[in-house]
Order: structure tokens, then C-alpha cells, then sequence
């Protein structure tokens, strides 16, 4: 498929060039994620916005954090959040960020020796990568659990202003980690084949990132949605 | 011949940086379960408020749960995606937006009557 | 002293033998092509749009009249809009973020040149799955900023809004992967010397877009989200009156957007002229440092005044008196820009080529509408003007007067780089003038016919309201603007092939992209030069471009001087491709969506999974 | 090029005349003109309005006059040699910085002064209407006396007027130009506007735009505005109030002020004198050419209640004195014969117009929620025939609907 336009290299470089000069001797697919990085601010805080405009707008229940009675039927609804597991799904995140932290250092060292068992326990690229995924699966899990027991309760996107803003938002959120996830299984396929070294530290970097950032928004969601009332 | 002219340093902004990733004084595990502590500390600590409900009815429940979310906000942001010890280009690339975001956020805020200044 | 590091010898014909026929296009990854690749598409788009608007002169050139039906009329000014500024201004200022950004900062192509490729291909996909359904009459009929309640589904059953709020969706995956792209390599390919303040203020203003698409996309990005989910899944966002939905979400959402999208529209037109002005003068861009920060302020600022757009909507006096006084402030920084144009080419050597005179025109038109829109930020003031033809009348004088002849003072400029001959000049003058002319007769006397009643966006309008005499000027303008793109066109297919050989430099002009031959080598510099000012070929030796042309007849292929260039791939157009399969399924069936979705998986991951280029060593 | 900058010249100076006598030109010419305001709102706008015009011509003259001069002055001249290579100039920088921060200060101040005037509560005692916007037409309510109309307003001249403005459906906007800003109509949302119309424009007629796209129709969502005097008002409002009516009872009306007892058969309360309508305010609107009625019908317009009673208006339209007309999807027909328009002044009330409303509304207005009603029609939103089955009204029930609406005054 694909033409090769020259493969002839580089004759006479006077210094190791690495790769292509940069004027920042910085590697492009950083800045770009910053900048992605940025880009999601504007992102999530439309999607923050509107929930919160539209909070305590809903003309039907069930509502986040108050009871309600359907005038028509005679129903009680409690308040939808529940807050013990949305807290351990949290939990999880914030964990997963750790392993995500351990799984680059552990690539960024892969060639640094070993000493202890725990500097090679630290050093496995593959248990903290997968440490990261399972983390973030859970936390899809819980998610998925919230969401159909949501449904159970009567709430659905549909159902009020709550039910769409709340779903839009944490659904978005919700992709973002499963994309996430997706990103992990791949770099874990690339380790199980050949190994990340760390001359790959960027790639992980990179998705660590973007990990970090899905769950520093999810900070702003549990305190803006779950918790305060 | 030379396609990758010498590395002359860009007098405005390259500082030290030579091509490649630059090793940065890179905080290690001990740094990082600290930080994992702090955070779940500061969950704890904000689940913990929700439960008391003196404390929700008053008025300080909203602003201490804003601040202890920043906080957290910016120790995974400062640690764990290392802006802190990264190039400042990162920074300005973050913040700027982030910025703008919680501007606009506030401004919204605003329009929609969720908050209000007094006058006259 | 020599300070400027020129490209030594470098070329061979017009692009490297390998590379031509259909499949090379297909699969380029060379940002110069895929500019190209970009201007042709923005120019038919431009010429559709333009066709548009002619048939909504036609229609409103006199009272009562009924060449077109109400439904279809609505169905043209809406295409109108959204082809102006989504498929023909932003995509024509994409062809020169792709053309010139590495050409002035002195690299071999972007940061990610695939990536590249997957934005336009997005994009000309996006812009024929929006454009196509007029064909048939089911096109967008919302307005270009399709305001709910009107655009939800039990106002407008048809798929005529599915058309529109998909099709944006589509061309914001194309803007926003284009401004990563230009952002990182602005921030990091730039030359060695090339610091942030000698940067060419094309790239400066380029560099300015970027964050602002950056930032503004993402927020219209939700706000169509919403509403496809109010059109497809029945959510309760601006859709249902009972449920206590606010329709004001969406107008704000919208023009957090939308008023970044106007200087979107306009900063590359800006960055042109700042290239225009100063060659034609022979003087370097006055204040160049303050014209930088003009353009950081106008785009900060353009964050706080989108709800100019909503002063009739009873947002109360202090939203009022807050948006206000924002976009006041906005005139004090462009105002440093037009004065600082004018002060350029004081005491100059003005060469009044068409590219100069469409310079020149952009500062004397754009100014008349940036007035118009000082006048529209005063809030009491605009509930006399908005929505009548008054705004029209602003719109048109920014846009056209301001993008519009910025892009062609561009065309014009560096047409000569792009196809290595110069455009016939008497041809261009006659095109500027007819344009010019065309553009004063159309717009200007819709400040009149707003200001005395006449409502915007109607299919007709009653014998005796005052209106006739100015609809009638502005139809009869308008119709002068097809005789003028008619000559550009032959102009421009006539110069392509039979125009004055240019040479590099042909206009004498200072920076760094006429260092090297025109057209640029694939590989844009068989060195890179190290800069060390501002207008590198004016403050350095004369022989130096000089003998840059010479050797450019004898250049070398980029596998002679040994330069890695990246593979050319057809991927990213099959992960495009894959992701509007994907949107079609939406709207048909999830058959589809699931073809879509796999074709595009597939190639992304083959795409990510493949080497941009061959190994160094 | 010395001619083209002449031109260019000429040509500015051209447009400004022009826009001068835009500006002073009168009514009758420019009966939607915003310069000419009749109402304080109306006037604290135009100060602002002059003001802005004002300062935009300077900056404009300045501005395109240094360019010009400029441009001519320094055109390149055989063997220039290479101009000084200015950089910039602080001082002027500087300079152009705060002369238009200046000028923004005169704009800034009497803005915000008009924003707080103008977004006021409205005067104790003002005179209320609802407004609610329908696509494609006007619903007015004067919750004080009663009275529903549709597309035309009665204002007395001299007391302020408060319009509270919602919307039955989408987003519109409401307009009058000669008398002040615009307020959009916004589902949902309750918005205010107020004026007072001056004393000096009793008996005038004002145009009235939605100025918010809404639709296949928006450009034919237009009202009137009377002005006239408050005795005018008081009786117009009396006969209003009146239920429906039509023949020899009409006479029972009171009368009151100055106003002769109506002759029979004419309006019970005082409606403005058609024949005084100006010519702006009479619609030109083209009748479809498709569209035809056989001529030389008469009807009965006793007949034509009964017709209507057993039709599908009453699905739609309230007539009070019509007990079984009680829709509310349309307007209010009560007092439809008294009303200078129909269709949201799309075409003037006459018994030519109505007949070929009733028989195919939506050729008449496109896309009109009124369905298609003659028989044998096209429908064309429901792309269908009208066919008896679906209620399809003869040329004969339909003059005699005619001749039941137009009575009722
Ligand atoms: C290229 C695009 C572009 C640009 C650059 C601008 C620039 C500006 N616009 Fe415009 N605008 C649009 C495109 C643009 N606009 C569009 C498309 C719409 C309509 C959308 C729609 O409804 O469909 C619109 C609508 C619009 C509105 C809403 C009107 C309404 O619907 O009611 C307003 C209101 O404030 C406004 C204001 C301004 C202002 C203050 C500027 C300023 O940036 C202008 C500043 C420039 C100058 C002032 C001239 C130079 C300065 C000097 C010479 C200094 C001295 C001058 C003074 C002191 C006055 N614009
Ligand atoms: C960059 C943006 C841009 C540009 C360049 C233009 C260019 C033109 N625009 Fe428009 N316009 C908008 C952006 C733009 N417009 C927007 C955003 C709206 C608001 C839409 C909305 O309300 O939603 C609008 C609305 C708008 C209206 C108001 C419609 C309404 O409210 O009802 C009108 C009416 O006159 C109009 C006219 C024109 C004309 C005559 C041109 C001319 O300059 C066009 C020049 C013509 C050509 C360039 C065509 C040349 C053609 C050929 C060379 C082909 C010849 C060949 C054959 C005939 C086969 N435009
Ligand atoms: C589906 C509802 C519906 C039905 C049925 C209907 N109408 Fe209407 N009618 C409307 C609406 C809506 C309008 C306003 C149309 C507009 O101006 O956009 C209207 C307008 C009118 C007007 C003009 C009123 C004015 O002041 O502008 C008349 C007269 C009228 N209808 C008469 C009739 C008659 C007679 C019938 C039956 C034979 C009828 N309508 C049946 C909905 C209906
Ligand atoms: Cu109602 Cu436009
Ligand atoms: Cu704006």
C-alpha cells in the first residue's frame, strides 16, 4: 500500500541526531497531548456546565440528592447517588493512577538493575499496566452498575433534565476511561511482543497522561456531582 | 552533509534542552505512594464531610469540598503527570486552558442565575 | 554579514518522479500537496456557497418574488453560512496553515504529517455528506447557528438537521486533529534561531488560530452532542418544553464557540496581509511585537463576548453591561492592527500588485465593518440591529472584506510559490477591481435597508417597506461577484500552466519560505537554515537567494541529499473514510456503523502500528 | 492608479450621503425606518444609535483617509531606493492605543446608562398584553379587559405599554421598529419590553416583524400596532369584549365617548378606518397562481356558522358566542372580521383572501399549521388530495364561512 519515498539515510551527521531536529528538543507527541490535554479542559466543562444549569431544574424525579413523589402515581423515590459505591469507584481511579505511575517508572527503568525483589516487583512494566487496566475496569463495572440500577430506579436519559445531563456527563467520562483501557491492552499487547524498554517510555508517558487526566476529572465530577448537594 | 543543523540553542525559550527527553529530577515511589495516601486521605476526608449533615446545611460545606477537590486536582496534576517537573511549556499548554474552561464554567454559572452579585 | 544559513542546491521538477498520478494525491502525506489538496476543495466550496448566495440575491432582488420556495430559501442561507465558514474560509485558511506554516519556520513538514492527511480527507468527506442533500432539497434549514428548539426533532422532523449537526461533527474531528497538528509544529519544529518573536506573522496568527480551534471546538462539539442525542435518543436538553428544558443552553454553548470562530476566520486573513503589506512596501511589518500581542488579546478576549450574539434575548443589564464592554475592548487591539498596517506601508515603496491591492483592500473594508460591529456591542443600540440586515451588512464587510481579501491578497502572494509561476497580473487587477466594486455594492446598502426595518433570514419581503431601491443594488452587486471569480478561475488554471516562470523570490519578499525554490522540493529545505531575524532574505545578502535560485534548477531528489521523508500511505483517508461510513450508519442503518467502525479501526491501527518513515540508520 | 483612489474616494463620500439621506428621509418612504423613533425607549436608543454614528464616521473618515493618503502618497517611484526600515514607534503605538480607548469611554457610558434605563421594571398602571409567539403568528392578550386578538395590537398613545412575551413553540422575536427594540420570545422564558408610544402618533399604523428565525415562515410572521387615542382605545376595547356577532345585532353595541352609534352591520367598538391604513401596512403578498375560487359565489353567513360549527375549525379556533369553537391551536376568530390582516399580515381581510385561505392555507402561506381544507386541494405538507372523507369543504361551504368570519366584527 504504501510507496517508500527514499530510503536512503542521513550521509554525514556531524552529531547523533536522535530523530528529527525539534526546536524543543522535545517530542512532538507530548506537545500534542498537552495540547489534547487542554482541549478536553473545554471539553468536560461544557458538559460540567450544562449539568450544573440544569441541576435542580428537573420537573420529574428521581432526583440526585432528594426524594420525590410522583404527584401521579403516589411513588416515593429516594435520592438516586449512592454514595458508598460511587466512593469505592473512585477509590479505584485514584488507584489506578498510581499503578499507572508505577507501570512508567517501571518502563523508564527497565534497563536500570535490580537489586531487591521489590525494586523488581516495582520494575514489572506488565503487572502495573495490567494493574492500571483492571482498575479502570472496575471502575467501568461500577459505572455500568450504577447506571442500570439507575434504570431500575426509573431514571433514564430521558426521564428529566437530570437523567440526560447526568448520563451525557458521566457516559462521556465513562468512554473516555474505556478508551483509556483500550490504550493499556494495546501497549500491554506491544510489551508482551517485544518489551518496553525504555526507550518507550515516551509511549507510556503519553498514555499515562491521558490516564491521569481522565481521573483528575473524575475528582471534579464526585465533588460536583456526587457530593455536593 | 548535515540535515539536522547543529543544535544551536533557541535563545528564547530552550533553555538547557538538548534533543531527546531531558531526565528531570524524577520523583520516585516513595513520592508516589505518599501522594496515592494524601489523595485517599482527602476522599476520605470529603465522604466523611458528606455524612454530616450540620456540617452540609452550613456554609462552608460547598467551598471546603471545591477546595479539597482542587487539591486533589492538583497533586495528581502536579505528581503523577509530573507538570511540575516537566518542561514549563506543559504548563502554560495546561493552565491557559484550564483557565479559560473554569472562566467560562463561572461565567455560566453566572448567566444561569446559579450565582449572583448583589446590586443597588 | 551573512546571516541567514540559505538552503544549498535542492531540485528536480516539479515533484519527485514518483510521485504523480491519482494514487500519489491519495496518498500524500507532503503538507504542500495536501495545502493544495485543501485549496482547490475550499475554492469549489467557496464557488457553491457563492452560487448560494446568488440565488438568495436573485430571490430577494426585488418584493414578492418567488424564484424559490420559502423551504428552499431557508435551506440556502443556511448552506450558505455553514459552506462560507465551515467548508470554504476555515478549510482556504487550512491551505495555507498547511502550505506555509513549515515553509516559514523552517521545517520538512509537520509534526504529524499523517495526520494531516486524515484532516482533510475528514474534511472533504465532511464537507460532501453536508453539502450533497441540497442538491435534493432535504439540506440544513436551522440557520447556520441552529437555534433550539427549531433544530429538535418535533420542529424539524426531517433529516434535514440530522444532515447539519452530523456533517459539523464531522468537520470538528478535521479542525481539531489540524489545529494539534499546526500547534505542536509551530511549538516544536520550528528552525534553530527561529524564536517565538522572529516568527513570520502568518505563522504568528496561525499559531493564535490553533488555540483558539483548540479551545472553541471542543464546547460545539457537546452542544451538537446534546442535540443529536435530543434528536436521536429523545433527551430532554433543548427538546422538551415540559421537561424544563432552557433553550438559552444552547445559544450560550453555541457562541462560546461561535464568536472564536469569527477570529478564527479572520487571524489567518490577518497574518496574510502582514506578509502582503510589508514585501509590497519594502519596509518591515511596523510594530511587529505589538501586533503579536494584538493578536493574543483579541483571541483571549474573543473567550468573554460571545453573548454579544444574545442581547436580545433578556439576559438582564449586568450580563448586558458585562458583554458589552468586553467586546468594546476588542477594538482597541485591532484597531493597533490596522493602524500598524497603515503606518507599514507609510513611507514605503508601494508596488501595487493585486496581491497589495487586495491587502489594501482588506484594511479599508474590514475597518467599516469592525465599526459596524462597535456599533452592534452596544447592547441597546443592537435591538434595533440585530437580526436585520444591519448584522448582515457587518458580517459581510468582516468576512469578505476581511477574510475573504486577505485569502486572495494570499492566493495572489504566493500562488508564485505554490505553482512556481506568477499569476497574470492585468487579470488579477480586473478581478480585485470587479470584486471590489461587487463587495461595496452588495454589502453596503444593507446597512441601510437594516437600519430602515428589513429583517435578516426572509424567504420575502412586502412591496412598500422602503427596502426595494437597496435589495435591488445588493442583487445587482451581487451579480457582478461571479463575472470577477469567473476571471480569477481562468486566471488561475490559465497561469498554472502557461504563467511567467517565478524563480523564488519573485516578489522580493523577506522571509524565509522564498529561500528556496518555488515549488518547494518535497523536502522544503535541503538544509536547515539557521535564522537568526525577522526578514532573514532582507537583512541577508542579496547573492544568497540569488544563487539559492540558480541552483534550484540543477536540484537533487531527497534520496540523493540523503533526507528521510515519510512513506506515503493511503490509511489515514481509510480511517476517514471509516468514520463517515460510521456517521452514515447513524442515520441509516447500524449495519453501517459497524462496517464504518471496523474499517475504521482497523486502518488506525495499522496506521499507528506502521512507521511514519524508514529507519535512520 | 491615481483615478481608482478618486473613485474610491468618491464612492465614500457617495455612501455617506446616501446613509444622511437614509436618515432624515420620512415615514412614508421608510415606514420601518429605526432612525426615526416614536417612543421614549425608541428615542433613548436613537441617542445612543447617533452617538455610535457619530464617532464611527470620524474613525471611519480618519482612518480610510490616512490609508488612502497613504497609499497614494507612497507609491514606489523608478529607482526608489530601498525605504528606511522602520521598526515601530512606541510613542505612536501608544497613541493608537488610547485614542481609541477614548472614544469607547464616550460609547461605554451612556450605553450602560441606557442598559439600566431601558431594563427597568415598567411604570405602575402601564397597560399589560401578553404576546405569545405560535409559528407562524401573533397571539395578543390584554389580561385586564379580557380581549384576545391575533396580529394586531390597539395601543393608546401616551400610556406605557408592557409586553410580557412567551412562546407557544420555537424562539421568536418581537418587533416594532418605528416604536423600539426588539425582546426575543423564548420558550420557556418570560420576557418583558416596555414603551410608551409618543402622543403624537395617534392614529398611525406600525409594522410589526418576528425578527427570530423560526421557521418555513418566518418571513410572514408580521403584525400591526394602532396607535390611537385613549378614547379610540376605550371603545375598542369595549368591542372586543363582546362576544361574537354578525348581521342586524351588531347595533346593540354601546358606544360610547365621542364615537356616533355605529351604523348596523359595522364594528360594535371602534376598529381603525381601513380606508385609512396606509399603503405599508396593506399586504402585497402574490396569491398562488395555482390556486383558484369560483367566482361570482355569494354566501350565507348564517349558513356559514353552521358550516364552520360542523368543520374542523373548531378544532383550532375559539369564537366566543360560538360555544362548540373553543381550539386553541389557532387564532382567536371572535372578532376576526374587525382585523385589518389575516395570516400574520400576509394578506389583507377580504373576502377574496379568506376564501382562498380556508380553501388551501398552506399554498397560501407555506407550511402553515392550518391544514389544507378545499376540497379536491393538494395539500402540501401532507402531500396529499383533501378529499370529502378528510373534511373537504366545497367552494359554496367555504363563501359561506367567508361570509360568517367577515361578519363577525
Ligand atoms: C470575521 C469575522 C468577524 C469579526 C472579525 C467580527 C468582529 C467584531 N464583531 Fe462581529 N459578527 C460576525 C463576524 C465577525 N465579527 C458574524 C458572522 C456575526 C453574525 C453571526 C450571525 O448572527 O449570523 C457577527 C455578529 C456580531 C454581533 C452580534 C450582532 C447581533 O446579532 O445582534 C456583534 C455584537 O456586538 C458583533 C461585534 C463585533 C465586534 C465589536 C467586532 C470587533 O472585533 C471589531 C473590531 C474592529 C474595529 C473596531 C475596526 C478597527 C479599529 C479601529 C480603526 C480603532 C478605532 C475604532 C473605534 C474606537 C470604534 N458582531
Ligand atoms: C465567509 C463567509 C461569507 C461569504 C464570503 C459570503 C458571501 C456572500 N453572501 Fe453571505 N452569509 C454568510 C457568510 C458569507 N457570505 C453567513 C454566515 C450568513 C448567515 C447565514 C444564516 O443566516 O444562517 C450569510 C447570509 C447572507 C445573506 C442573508 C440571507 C438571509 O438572511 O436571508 C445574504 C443575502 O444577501 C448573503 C449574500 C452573500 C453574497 C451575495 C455573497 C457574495 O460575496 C458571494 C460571492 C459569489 C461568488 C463567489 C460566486 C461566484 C460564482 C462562480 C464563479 C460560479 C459561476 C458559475 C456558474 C454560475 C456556473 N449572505
Ligand atoms: C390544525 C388547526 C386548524 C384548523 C383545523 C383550522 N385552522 Fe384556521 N388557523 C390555524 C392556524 C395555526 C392559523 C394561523 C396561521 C398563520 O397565520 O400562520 C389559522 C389561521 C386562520 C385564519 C386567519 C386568522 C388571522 O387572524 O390571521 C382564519 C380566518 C382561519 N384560520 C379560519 C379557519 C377556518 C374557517 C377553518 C375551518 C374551515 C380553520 N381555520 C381550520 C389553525 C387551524
Ligand atoms: Cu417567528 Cu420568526
Ligand atoms: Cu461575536
Amino acid at each position: 500500500m504504501t510507496a517508500p519515498a527514499a530510503r536512503i539515510h542521513v550521509a554525514h551527521t556531524s552529531a547523533p541526531a536522535p530523530h528529527h531536529y525539534t526546536t524543543l528538543g522535545l517530542d512532538s507527541r507530548k506537545v500534542a497531548i498537552w495540547a489534547f490535554i487542554g482541549s478536553e479542559c473545554m471539553l468536560f466543562v461544557s458538559l460540567i456546565s450544562t449539568y450544573l444549569i440544569y441541576k435542580g431544574r428537573s420537573v420529574v424525579g428521581p432526583f440526585p440528592h432528594e426524594t420525590w413523589t410522583d404527584p401521579t402515581t403516589g411513588h416515593v423515590l429516594k435520592p438516586i447517588l449512592n454514595i458508598p459505591v460511587t466512593s469505592a469507584s473512585t477509590f479505584v481511579l485514584l488507584m489506578s493512577s498510581l499503578f499507572m505511575v508505577l507501570a512508567l517508572a517501571a518502563v523508564q527503568n527497565k534497563e536500570k538493575p535490580k537489586h531487591s525483589r521489590g525494586d523488581r516487583i516495582l520494575g514489572n512494566s506488565k503487572l502495573w499496566l495490567w494493574m492500571t487496566a483492571i482498575a479502570g475496569t472496575t471502575f467501568l463495572g461500577f459505572q455500568a452498575f450504577e447506571f442500570t440500577s439507575f434504570v431500575h430506579e426509573g431514571l433514564t436519559i430521558r426521564t428529566n433534565l437530570f437523567g440526560s445531563s447526568f448520563f451525557t456527563l458521566t457516559g462521556f467520562h465513562g468512554a473516555h476511561v474505556t478508551a483509556g483501557v483500550l490504550w493499556l491492552v494495546t501497549l500491554l499487547a506491544i510489551d508482551y511482543r517485544r518489551g518496553l524498554g525504555s526507550r518507550d517510555s515516551l509511549l507510556v508517558d503519553i498514555a499515562a497522561l491521558y490516564w491521569h487526566f481522565v481521573d483528575v476529572i473524575w475528582i471534579v465530577i464526585f465533588t460536583l456531582v456526587y457530593l455536593i448537594k | 552533509m548535515d540535515t539536522h543543523a547543529t543544535n544551536l540553542p533557541d535563545s528564547a525559550e530552550a533553555d538547557a534542552h538538548a534533543p531527546g527527553e531531558v531526565e528531570h529530577a524524577h520523583p520516585t515511589w516513595s513520592t508516589y505512594w505518599k501522594v496515592a495516601l494524601i489523595l485517599t486521605l482527602i476522599t476520605v476526608a470529603e465522604v466523611w464531610l458528606y455524612y454530616i449533615p450540620s456540617f452540609v446545611a452550613g456554609r462552608g460545606f460547598i467551598p471546603t469540598l471545591l477546595v479539597l477537590s482542587a487539591l486533589k486536582f492538583t497533586i495528581v496534576v502536579m505528581f503523577y503527570m509530573h507538570l511540575k517537573y516537566d518542561h514549563r511549556l506543559f504548563r502554560v499548554l495546561f493552565t491557559g486552558p484550564l483557565m479559560i474552561a473554569s472562566l467560562t464554567l463561572l461565567a455560566l454559572m453566572f448567566l444561569f442565575g446559579h450565582l449572583y452579585i448583589k446590586i443597588m | 554579514m551573512a546571516t541567514t544559513a540559505i538552503s544549498t542546491p535542492a531540485y528536480r521538477g516539479e515533484y519527485s518522479g514518483e510521485q504523480s498520478g491519482l494514487w500519489s494525491w491519495l496518498s500524500t502525506v507532503d503538507h504542500k500537496r495536501i495545502g493544495i489538496l485543501y485549496l482547490y476543495t475550499a475554492l469549489f466550496f467557496f464557488m457553491f456557497g457563492g452560487v448560494e448566495a446568488l440565488i438568495l440575491r436573485a430571490q430577494l432582488g426585488a418584493p414578492n418574488q418567488h424564484l424559490v420556495s420559502a423551504e428552499f430559501y431557508n435551506q440556502l442561507f443556511t448552506m450558505h453560512g455553514t459552506t462560507m465558514i465551515f467548508l470554504a474560509i476555515m478549510p482556504l485558511s487550512a491551505a495555507f496553515f498547511n502550505f506555509l506554516i513549515p515553509l516559514q519556520i523552517g521545517a520538512r513538514d509537520v509534526a504529524f504529517p499523517r495526520l494531516n492527511a486524515f484532516s482533510y480527507w475528514v474534511y472533504l468527506f465532511g464537507g460532501i455528506f453536508i453539502t450533497v442533500p441540497i442538491l435534493f432539497a432535504v439540506a440544513p434549514n436551522g440557520g447556520w447557528f441552529g437555534y433550539a428548539p427549531l433544530t429538535t426533532k418535533p420542529y424539524s422532523p426531517g433529516i434535514n438537521i440530522d444532515f447539519w449537526v452530523i456533517g459539523l461533527q464531522i468537520l470538528g474531528v478535521s479542525s481539531l486533529a489540524a489545529a494539534f497538528n499546526f500547534l505542536t509544529t509551530i511549538i516544536n519544529l520550528r528552525a534553530p534561531g527561529m524564536t517565538l518573536m522572529r516568527m513570520p506573522m502568518f505563522t504568528w496568527m496561525a499559531f493564535v488560530v490553533q488555540f483558539l480551534l483548540v479551545l472553541a471546538f471542543p464546547v460545539i462539539t457537546i452542544a451538537l452532542v446534546f442535540l443529536l442525542f435530543d434528536r436521536f435518543f429523545g433527551t430532554n436538553f433543548y427538546n422538551t418544553v415540559s421537561a424544563g428544558a432552557d433553550p438559552l443552553l444552547w445559544q450560550h454553548l453555541f457562541w462560546i464557540f461561535g464568536h472564536p470562530e469569527v477570529y478564527i476566520l479572520v487571524l489567518p486573513a490577518f497574518g496574510l496581509v502582514s506578509e502582503v503589506l510589508p514585501t509590497y512596501s519594502r519596509k518591515p511589518l511596523f510594530g511587529y511585537p505589538v501586533m503579536v500581542y494584538s493578536g493574543i488579546l483579541i483571541a483571549a478576549l474573543g473567550f468573554g463576548v460571545w453573548a454579544h450574539h444574545m442581547f436580545a434575548v433578556g439576559m438582564g443589564p449586568i450580563a448586558d453591561t458585562f458583554f458589552g464592554l468586553t467586546t468594546m475592548l476588542i477594538a482597541i487591539p485591532t484597531g493597533v492592527k490596522i493602524f500598524n498596517w497603515i503606518a507599514t506601508m507609510a513611507q514605503g515603496a508601494i508596488r501595487y500588485t493585486t496581491s497589495m491591492l487586495f491587502g489594501i483592500g482588506l484594511v479599508g473594508l474590514f475597518t467599516i465593518g469592525g465599526i459596524s460591529g462597535i456599533m452592534h456591542s452596544s447592547p441597546p443600540a443592537d435591538l434595533q440591529q440585530t437580526d436585520t440586515y444591519f448584522i448582515v451588512a457587518h458580517f459581510h464587510y468582516v468576512l469578505f472584506g476581511g477574510s475573504i481579501m486577505g485569502i486572495f491578497a494570499g492566493i495572489y502572494h504566493y500562488f508564485p510559490k505554490i505553482q512556481g509561476r506568477l499569476m497574470d497580473e492585468k487579470l488579477g487587477k480586473i478581478h480585485f477591481w470587479l470584486t471590489f466594486i461587487a463587495m461595496n455594492l452588495t454589502f453596503f446598502p444593507m446597512h441601510f435597508s437594516g437600519m430602515l426595518g428589513m429583517p435578516r433570514r426572509i424567504y420575502t419581503y412586502d412591496a412598500g417597506q422602503g427596502w426595494d431601491l437597496y435589495n435591488a443594488m445588493s442583487t445587482a452587486g451581487a451579480m457582478i461577484f461571479p463575472i470577477a471569480m469567473l476571471i480569477f478561475i481562468y486566471n488561475f488554471f490559465k497561469s498554472r500552466k502557461s504563467g511567467e516562470i517565478a524563480g523564488s523570490n519573485p516578489w522580493g519578499a523577506g522571509t524565509l519560505e522564498w529561500s528556496i525554490p518555488s515549488p518547494p522540493p518535497d523536502y522544503n529545505f535541503a538544509k536547515i537554515p539557521t535564522v537568526t531575524s525577522r526578514y532573514p532574505l532582507w537583512e541577508g545578502k542579496e547573492v544568497d537567494h540569488e544563487s539559492a535560485r540558480i541552483n534550484s534548477q540543477e536540484g537533487k531528489t531527497a534520496a540523493e541529499l540523503g533526507i528521510v521523508m515519510p512513506y506515503n500511505t493511503i490509511k489515514p483517508l481509510l480511517v476517514a473514510l471509516g468514520l463517515i461510513i460510521m456517521f452514515c450508519g447513524l442515520m441509516t442503518t447500524p449495519i453501517l456503523i459497524a462496517a464504518g467502525a471496523a474499517l475504521l479501526v482497523f486502518s488506525l491501527y495499522s496506521w499507528l502500528l506502521s512507521p511514519l518513515e524508514p529507519e535512520h540508520h | 492608479m491615481k483615478g481608482t483612489d478618486r473613485l474610491r474616494r468618491l464612492a465614500s463620500y457617495a455612501f455617506f450621503a446616501a446613509f444622511a439621506i437614509a436618515a432624515v428621509s420620512c415615514n412614508e418612504a421608510h415606514p420601518n425606518t429605526t432612525l426615526v423613533p416614536h417612543s421614549d425607549f425608541g428615542r433613548e436608543i436613537d441617542f445612543l444609535w447617533n452617538r455610535l454614528l457619530l464617532l464611527g464616521t470620524i474613525v471611519f473618515v480618519l482612518v480610510e483617509g490616512a490609508l488612502i493618503f497613504i497609499v497614494i502618497k507612497y507609491r514606489r517611484r523608478e529607482n526608489q531606493p530601498t525605504p528606511p526600515q522602520t521598526h515601530g514607534s512606541t510613542m505612536l503605538e501608544i497613541t493608537w492605543t488610547l485614542i481609541p480607548a477614548v472614544i469607547l469611554v464616550f460609547i461605554a457610558v451612556p450605553t450602560v446608562r441606557t442598559i439600566f434605563i431601558t431594563q427597568a421594571q415598567a411604570a405602575p398602571g402601564s397597560l399589560n398584553i401578553e404576546v405569545t409567539g405560535h409559528q407562524w403568528w401573533w397571539e395578543f392578550k390584554y389580561p385586564e379587559y379580557g380581549v384576545t386578538t391575533a396580529n394586531e395590537i390597539y395601543l393608546p398613545v401616551g400610556r406605557t405599554v408592557n409586553f410580557r412575551l412567551r412562546s407557544a413553540d420555537v424562539i421568536h422575536s418581537f418587533w416594532t421598529p418605528q416604536l423600539g427594540g426588539k425582546r426575543d420570545v423564548v420558550t420557556n422564558r418570560t420576557n418583558y419590553l416596555w414603551y410608551t408610544p409618543d402622543s403624537s402618533t395617534a392614529s398611525s399604523v406600525w409594522n410589526g416583524f418576528c425578527v427570530e428565525y423560526c421557521g418555513a415562515s418566518h418571513a410572514n410572521m408580521r403584525f400591526r400596532v394602532f396607535t390611537v387615542t385613549p378614547e379610540q382605545f376605550t371603545s375598542w376595547v369595549a368591542g372586543q369584549k363582546l362576544p361574537a356577532q354578525f348581521g342586524a345585532v351588531a347595533t346593540a353595541a354601546p358606544a360610547r365617548g365621542p364615537n356616533p352609534p355605529p351604523p348596523p352591520g359595522s364594528a360594535p367598538g371602534y376598529i381603525f378606518p381601513r380606508e385609512k391604513i396606509p399603503d405599508y401596512a396593506v399586504p402585497h403578498s402574490p396569491i398562488p397562481p395555482d390556486l383558484k375560487f369560483t367566482p361570482g359565489l355569494t354566501g350565507n353567513a348564517a349558513r356559514g356558522k353552521q358550516v364552520f360549527s360542523g368543520a374542523a375549525c373548531i378544532g383550532c379556533h375559539s369564537i366566543a358566542g360560538n360555544p362548540i369553537a373553543m381550539g386553541v391551536l389557532g387564532p382567536n376568530l371572535t372578532h376576526v372580521g374587525s382585523r385589518s390582516t389575516i395570516a400574520a399580515g400576509r394578506f389583507p381581510m377580504a373576502a377574496a383572501y379568506l376564501a382562498l385561505w380556508i380553501k388551501n392555507a398552506r399554498k397560501m402561506k407555506p407550511e402553515v399549521l392550518m391544514p389544507t381544507l378545499g376540497l379536491d386541494e393538494y395539500d402540501p405538507v401532507l402531500k396529499a388530495k383533501v378529499t370529502a372523507a378528510t373534511g373537504g369543504l366545497t367552494d359554496q361551504q367555504i363563501a359561506d364561512i367567508v361570509a360568517y368570519l367577515t361578519a363577525l366584527k
